[in-house]
């Protein structure tokens, strides 16, 4: 609960999130958008609920990703926007 | 298409950020949330369901039926994907 | 007034609808089968209707209440003197019509038979629902009814002139239905009740030009079914059906179901004193003398035989609306004795018509010069039709035309009288030329051989049809009372109403 | 200076929300659609995490809670759990609708060779 | 009271059912089918005994692990939760009954899975119906939706992409529930919609309150398709199996426009709805639109099963009207139309289904000849057409008999107007269904190839298990129709929110 | 895609690693009374385990180990074991997943018997949330081969 951690990773999601969606590659996308997916689950564990952190770092930062990847694999990585 | 999503989402929100001037501020432990229900979960988790981890006893005993909801969630998404996509060998 | 509970409205209603589906299951394969339903139905039907006469000519009305629709409104059926005139009119004509149909649709050898007389048997159905109901809600179900169930026999041809005429006969009449529904929906929220009362029960509901506004809906409702001039254009062109069905439409059931409910409306929703107070009683009245005029001018203009009779029927159904827009006890009575005058004597032309149009194929006047010598009967009895709804003396519309004459001058409106006399010197104009062309000139040469007259199942309803037309001119009350109902069902409404 | 404190989590959760709403509807790339649903769910979220903190209190697991030591628990002494029991539901709602919306991808993919909504639509006119 | 176990009956036969139901398709397939039949009679059986005992007892409750509410999940069962419930659980019997032929024609080896998810929609759709609590709500709604989007993604060419495009519009629906309860329980720190109702009334005057109540509504304008936010609707029921949407289309909206009534009248009071906010004003307005849009959108359809949507679309706003009409009546009229219009919807699309699979292609022109192969079912099409006409006695008659006098009561002359020319608009896009049905065009008669294509439609009356319920559907919609008035006397006149 | 690919390093370090993982898994879905994890984050690192042993050797390794058809079982047997523990408690005579009624045929007392009712639940949550995950993998890693066959 220190408010200055906490902006700064604020800031990083708010980054992360915008460059998942205009990053043109879908991979890349995908990935920045584990790590997205990483800093909210260490923002929740800043904000003292751990078990969602943790349930976000084997879920959204985990799996998911791999089910994007490998979705993205199967498909294409092309994107126009 | 654009320019019409930019247009809802920046009302939406506009509207949004209205609405936040009502809030209770962040961590005000004297928030409504704070105070009506939950004060219950945290002090009798020990006494009514021994277990520490107050998220676990209101995750499967206080509000189990949410859990069970959120179980059979995630077991049709598998069986959906099933139905979906898998191929059965004849 | 007393009233009795039975379960005889019901009955009667059920009869056609069992009939009906008997048609269907019976179906196509079983062709005597199958109309020996129609006509069995037809029969007994007759039969339970008139049962319930002597009952309603002592005063009594008979009730019969199903279950609830809404608050305070009853799926329900109340038998009264005017009910109970329209109910037999109706089923009466239904076995003249279901024998001749039998007749006319095998001389055709038409096809679909089978939906052809279900479709029938339902349009009786709802016919004779509308005559029974108790209250406006009651009467809008049958009158649906009777609306869709109509729909396949006027297209019956399935030619696209056909599914024509039946788009528009739909158009029209749902319009008007949703019009009625309306006036209803306003009706109930203004009293909370829907029940029929002889004398109306609208009076002090609502404000003047709101009631004037819900009259003018109920009457543009109920009026694109009982074909009043600027909504009569289905009328006409539903004229491609097949006869016996145009001869329901006029003569039996739809229009005369409109002129029904608008009789209805006029008399047991709004009331004679309502009418006088709004001075609504004038404005129907000059809205239907409009039609009278304008539609005997229109049937002088056609050349088709049917659709001339088309024109013919508007012109008389307005009249009836007339006679009931008089408020008078006389023209009342004639009114309604109109209806059946109107009924019987339409039917035998209808039936004409269309016993012309199996022998000949032919439809248009013009070329109908000197058949009557080859179909003597078959003109012959058009020719009694034509004088009765002329008008002359023996016959039964000369009843009819004589009391809503002297209805019009108990009203002191001179204008009306004129109106009747003028119809009358059309239904003349546009009758005459047809007997005397068919009779007195010579018969063209592709109509020399072969012609002869049709079968039995045809003339037989012709005939007995205009036999009755000049028995009931001679006598109103044979068999069945009819001027005594329809004098019993006036004093009802101007009793209570105090008109 | 208050009130930019005590509300700024609020005011970035929606700012997160609206990238993720609009990816969802102005996106024409099926994927980025699916970012944008996933960026919108977990902002919300955000958001019922951060109506369950509480200042001054730790994490919601009793210290020594097998010990036996029963001493009175206040309220004020841990953050409200109830939040984060929703959000656990709701984070596997996401996982699972993000499963399913990958199956449909394929399915797509599959049928039509491309994942840009114009040329679906384009492909399925004809 | 909880004496009573069938609230929660209700929901867990369906649900381990699913469960059991993958375990027998492992054993045995053949079994599934009547397992599936039988699960869902038994819901129809507890849901009947539920109604029952509403009607004797009044309101009855449930605590799900036996914690008082507001801290456990209640089960809050009055007579408007059991009249949904009794619709849901019957209409999805009857569309269980009928599934079986499409399914064992057209995905033989997945009919495990499919019967499974049909369970958990129907599951879905009850928990939505049964629960007391915001936040199960949301879950269950999940769980219908996620089904949903599987069902509807089996069906043909365009099936998957329209389901993806419900999947995105459905996830901002629930999303957006999601956020109305987060702003409620900012405020409350309840999620008891009972406890919510007591402690709301002293916030009417915060912004989030209203935030909360736009969401909420929003939310679920998107999940039951109203007017602006209808978009996925035509495409995902034009493009998933018939079974599936004829299962979904009468079901999910309607039960979506439960849930809306529930969130105005329930948790939050009449007077919120109608006099701090506009709210309803603003509801019947869209709903306008949407009669209107729908209809006239249909008109543009040549394909049976698109125009029936967009019919759909136009009979939620019928309900969202009488909602937003706010009166005795209106009300009176939404809730009838809820049942009325699911019987309909049920039994149209039924039908479109029994068409299609006898290999008739669902364009209206190629309809011809239809009354002789399929006569019962265009019977029944018939009547169902007739109904949403709004001619009586079928049952849509009354329902929107009900909508005008509220509309009447509420002196709105333009949403009457609607009312009935949305009637005249039905009957131009039926009637001329049922033209080509009966009357066969002699001109257009050359247009089909006669020959090859026709014998290969020789299919002739639809399947005994698709017929069952088609004829069900049709008498119910006409006894229905006629005993309305004893339905409203017995049940939904007690149904209505309290204070109307 | 996902192809065979043949690295030693990989696959050793695997091997050794993917038991560790499961034991992890195990102690979260078991350890979830008193820290924090349960039966959904246990379960997602069980199903995440077997991913990577699909990931670092081929498709087939993980079906020689996990057929799907047992996948599939496992799928409905843990939410069978979630729901069927709240049948117990129905029949026992409580509201549905009250499980201090479980001390009827367990012998403890009633918060005790809450306690072991929210870890059987566990044990159902992480079977099932295991199952899915590799079901989901699997049918999103697997289409395009078996289409080629």
């Amino acid at each position: 609960m220190v408010w200055q951690l906490n902006l700064i990773l604020l800031l990083f999601v708010l980054i992360c999130a915008i460059a998942s969606i205009t990053v043109k590659d879908l991979l890349s996308s995908a990935i920045i958008f584990g790590v997205y997916s990483f800093f909210m689950c260490l923002l929740w564990a800043e904000m003292g609920s751990v078990d969602v952190a943790f349930t976000e770092a084997s879920v959204g930062a985990g799996v998911s990703t791999i089910f994007f990847i490998v979705a993205i694999l199967k498909t294409t990585r092309r994107s126009k926007d | 298409m654009k320019l019409v999503a930019l247009i809802a989402v920046c009302l939406t929100g506009a509207l949004l950020l209205y609405g936040t001037t009502d809030m209770p501020n962040w961590g005000d432990p004297n928030s409504p949330a704070s105070l009506h229900v939950s004060p219950r979960y945290i002090e009798k988790t020990m006494e009514e369901t021994a277990v520490p981890n107050m998220v676990t006893s209101v995750l499967a005993d206080y509000r189990g039926y949410d859990t069970l909801g959120e179980t059979t969630v995630i077991f049709t998404a598998a069986i959906a994907c099933i139905l979906l996509i898998r191929r059965f060998s004849p | 007034m007393d009233i009795l509970y039975s379960d005889k409205p019901m009955l009667a209603l059920l009869v056609s609808a069992v009939a009906a589906m008997f048609i269907l299951f019976t179906g196509e394969r079983r062709r005597n089968l199958r109309e020996f339903w129609t006509l069995l139905a037809s029969v007994v039907k007759f039969s339970i209707v008139a049962s319930m006469i002597p009952l309603v000519l002592k005063g009594k009305i008979i009730e019969c209440t199903l279950f609830h629709l809404l608050p305070g409104v009853a799926f329900q059926f109340r038998v009264d003197a005017f009910g109970l005139f329209f109910a037999t009119l109706a089923s009466a004509l239904w076995i003249a019509t279901s024998v001749y149909s039998i007749g006319y649709m095998r001389g055709l050898q038409a096809h679909s038979q089978t939906r052809f007389f279900f479709c029938f048997a339902f349009a009786l159905h709802g016919a004779l629902g509308i005559a029974f109901a108790g209250n406006l809600f009651t009467l809008f179900i049958f009158y649906e009814i009777l609306t869709v169930s109509t729909f396949p026999l006027v297209a019956h041809k399935e030619t696209s002139e056909a599914i024509r005429g039946g788009r528009k006969y739909l158009a029209y009449l749902l319009t008007g239905a949703v019009l009625i529904f309306f006036s209803m929906g306003v009706t109930y929220a203004l009293t909370g009740k829907l029940d029929f009362v002889a004398g109306g029960f609208l009076q002090g509901s609502g404000s003047d030009p709101l009631l004037r506004l819900l009259f003018a809906t109920f009457i543009f409702g109920f009026g694109t079914k009982a074909a009043l001039m600027p909504l009569h254009e289905w009328l006409p062109t539903a004229m491609v059906a097949p006869t016996p069905v145009s001869a329901l439409l006029h003569a039996v059931a739809v229009v005369k179901a409109g002129v029904f409910c608008v009789l209805r409306v006029v008399l047991y929703v709004f009331g004679p004193k309502l009418l006088y107070d709004l001075d609504l009683w004038l404005a129907l009245a000059y809205f239907a003398s409009f039609t009278i005029i304008v539609s005997g001018m229109f049937a002088l203009a056609q050349d088709n035989l049917k659709r001339r009779l088309a024109f013919s029927t508007i012109n008389n159904l307005a009249i009836i609306i007339l006679g009931a827009a008089l408020l008078s006890p006389s023209a009342i009575t004639g009114g309604i004795f109109h209806l059946a005058a109107h009924g019987f004597m339409k039917i035998t032309l209808f039936f004409v018509a269309g016993a012309i149009y199996v022998k000949t194929h032919k439809e248009n006047i013009s070329e109908l010069d000197g058949i009557g010598k080859k179909m003597p009967i078959t003109l012959g009895s058009f020719a009694i039709g034509a004088m009765g709804i002329a008008g002359t003396p023996p016959l039964v519309g000369f009843i009819s035309k004589w009391y809503l004459c002297l209805g019009s001058l108990e009203a002191k409106e001179i204008v009306f009288l004129f109106v009747l006399l003028i119809s009358v010197l059309f239904d003349i104009a546009y009758f005459f030329p047809i007997v005397y062309n068919s009779f007195f000139k010579k018969t063209k040469d592709e109509m020399k051989s072969g012609i002869q007259e049709a079968s039995m199942f045809m003339v037989a309803p012709i005939v007995l049809c205009a036999i009755l037309s000049i028995v009931l001119g001679l006598s109103p009350n044979a068999f069945v009372h009819f001027f005594e109902m329809a004098s019993s069902a006036m004093k009802n409404i101007l009793g209570s109403g105090g008109g | 200076m208050e009130q930019v404190i005590g509300k700024y989590n609020y005011w970035i959760y929606i700012i997160l929300m609206m990238i993720g709403f609009y990816a969802m509807i102005g996106k024409k790339n099926l994927v980025k659609k699916l970012i944008g649903m996933n960026i919108f769910q977990t902002s919300i979220i955000l958001f019922f995490i951060s109506t369950g903190s509480k200042k001054g209190a730790t994490i919601p697991i009793v210290s020594n809670g097998h010990e036996g030591i029963h001493r009175a628990i206040e309220a004020f002494q841990y953050m409200n759990p109830l939040p984060h029991v929703l959000m656990l539901t709701a984070i596997v709602v996401m996982v699972s609708t993000f499963g399913v919306a990958l199956a449909l991808l394929l399915m797509i993919y599959r049928r039509y060779q491309t994942l840009d909504e114009d040329e679906i639509l384009r492909l399925r006119r004809k | 009271m909880t004496a009573s176990p069938f609230p929660i009956l209700v929901i867990v036969v369906p649900l381990i059912s699913a469960f059991l139901i993958i375990l027998l398709g492992w054993l045995k397939k053949s079994l599934c089918y009547p397992f599936m039949i039988a699960s869902l009679m038994a819901t129809v059986f507890f849901s009947m005994a539920i109604l029952r005992w509403i009607i004797h007892h009044g309101t009855l409750h449930y605590y799900l692990g036996n914690w008082d509410p507001p801290w456990g999940i209640e089960y809050l069962i009055d007579p408007l939760n059991a009249f949904v419930l009794v619709i849901v659980s019957v209409i999805s019997l009857l569309i269980g009954i009928g599934s079986k032929p499409m399914v064992e024609s057209d995905i033989p080896r997945k009919s495990i899975y499919f019967y499974c998810l049909f369970l958990l929609q129907v599951t879905g759709l009850l928990g939505i119906v049964v629960t007391g609590d915001v936040f199960n709500l949301y879950v269950f709604l999940e769980i219908a939706s996620l089904a949903g989007y599987a069902l509807i993604a089996i069906g043909e060419e365009g099936a998957p992409f329209a389901s993806f495009n419900y999947m995105i519009y459905g996830t901002i629906g629930a999303c957006f529930y999601l956020l109305g309860v987060g702003y409620l329980y900012i405020m409350t720190g309840s999620l008891n919609m009972a406890d919510l109702s007591k402690l709301l009334p002293d916030l009417y005057a915060s912004k989030v309150v209203l935030m909360a109540f736009a969401f909420f509504v929003v939310g679920v304008a998107i999940k039951m398709a109203l007017f602006p936010l209808h978009v996925w609707l035509p495409d995902a029921y034009t493009y998933a199996p018939s079974s599936v949407t004829s299962l979904l289309a009468p079901l999910t909206t309607k039960v979506g426009a439960y849930v809306l009534i529930r969130i105005m009248y329930g948790v939050f009071k009449p007077n919120f709805s109608i006099e701090v906010i506009p709210a309803t004003t603003i509801l019947s307005w869209m709903a306008f639109f949407a009669i209107l849009f729908g209809c006239v959108l249909a008109l543009g359809q040549r394909d049976l099963k698109r125009m029936v949507a967009y019919v759909l679309i136009a009979e939620i706003g019928y309900i969202a009207l009488g909602v937003g009409l706010a009166n005795r009546n209106g009300l009176l009229g939404a809730l009838l139309h809820i049942m009325n219009d699911a019987l309909m919807m049920a039994c149209l699309f039924l039908i479109v289904g029994a068409m299609t699979y006898r290999g008739w292609p669902r364009q209206m022109e190629r309809f011809t000849g239809l009354h002789r192969k399929m006569p019962i079912t265009m019977a029944a099409f018939v009547i169902s057409a007739l109904s949403v006409i709004g001619i009586p006695p079928a049952c849509g008659f009354f329902s929107k008999w009900y909508l005008v006098l509220g509309a009447i009561d509420a002196e709105q002359w333009l949403f009457v107007a609607v009312l009935l020319i949305s009637s005249l608009l039905n009957a131009i896009l039926f009637f001329r269904v049922i033209e080509y049905v009966y009357f066969e065009p002699v001109a257009k008669e050359s247009e089909v190839k006669p020959s090859e294509e026709r014998t290969k439609f020789m299919g002739n009356e639809a399947p005994l298990t698709m017929l069952i319920p088609i004829i069900l559907f049709a008498l119910a919609i006409l006894s229905v129709g006629l005993l309305s008035g004893t339905i409203i006397s017995l049940v939904i006149q007690f149904a209505l929110p309290a204070n109307f | 895609m996902i192809s065979p690919f043949e690295d030693v390093i990989i696959q050793t370090v695997c091997r050794i690693l993917i038991p560790f993982i499961q034991l992890y898994g195990l102690y979260v879905i078991a350890h979830g009374h008193s820290s924090p994890g349960g039966g959904f984050q246990g379960g997602v690192i069980l199903g995440a385990s077997f991913i990577l042993l699909c990931l670092s050797y081929d498709l087939q390794e993980i079906k020689k180990r996990l057929s799907q058809r047992a996948n599939v079982i496992f799928l409905s047997v843990g939410v069978i074991i979630y729901a069927g523990i709240g049948i117990v408690c129905l029949l026992l005579g409580g509201n549905y997943l009250d499980y201090s009624w479980l001390r009827q045929i367990l012998p403890v007392d009633p918060v005790e018997a809450r306690s072991i009712g929210i870890f059987g639940i566990e044990v159902g949550v992480g079977v099932t949330v295991m199952a899915v995950m590799i079901s989901i993998f699997l049918d999103l890693a697997s289409e395009e081969e078996q289409k080629g066959s």
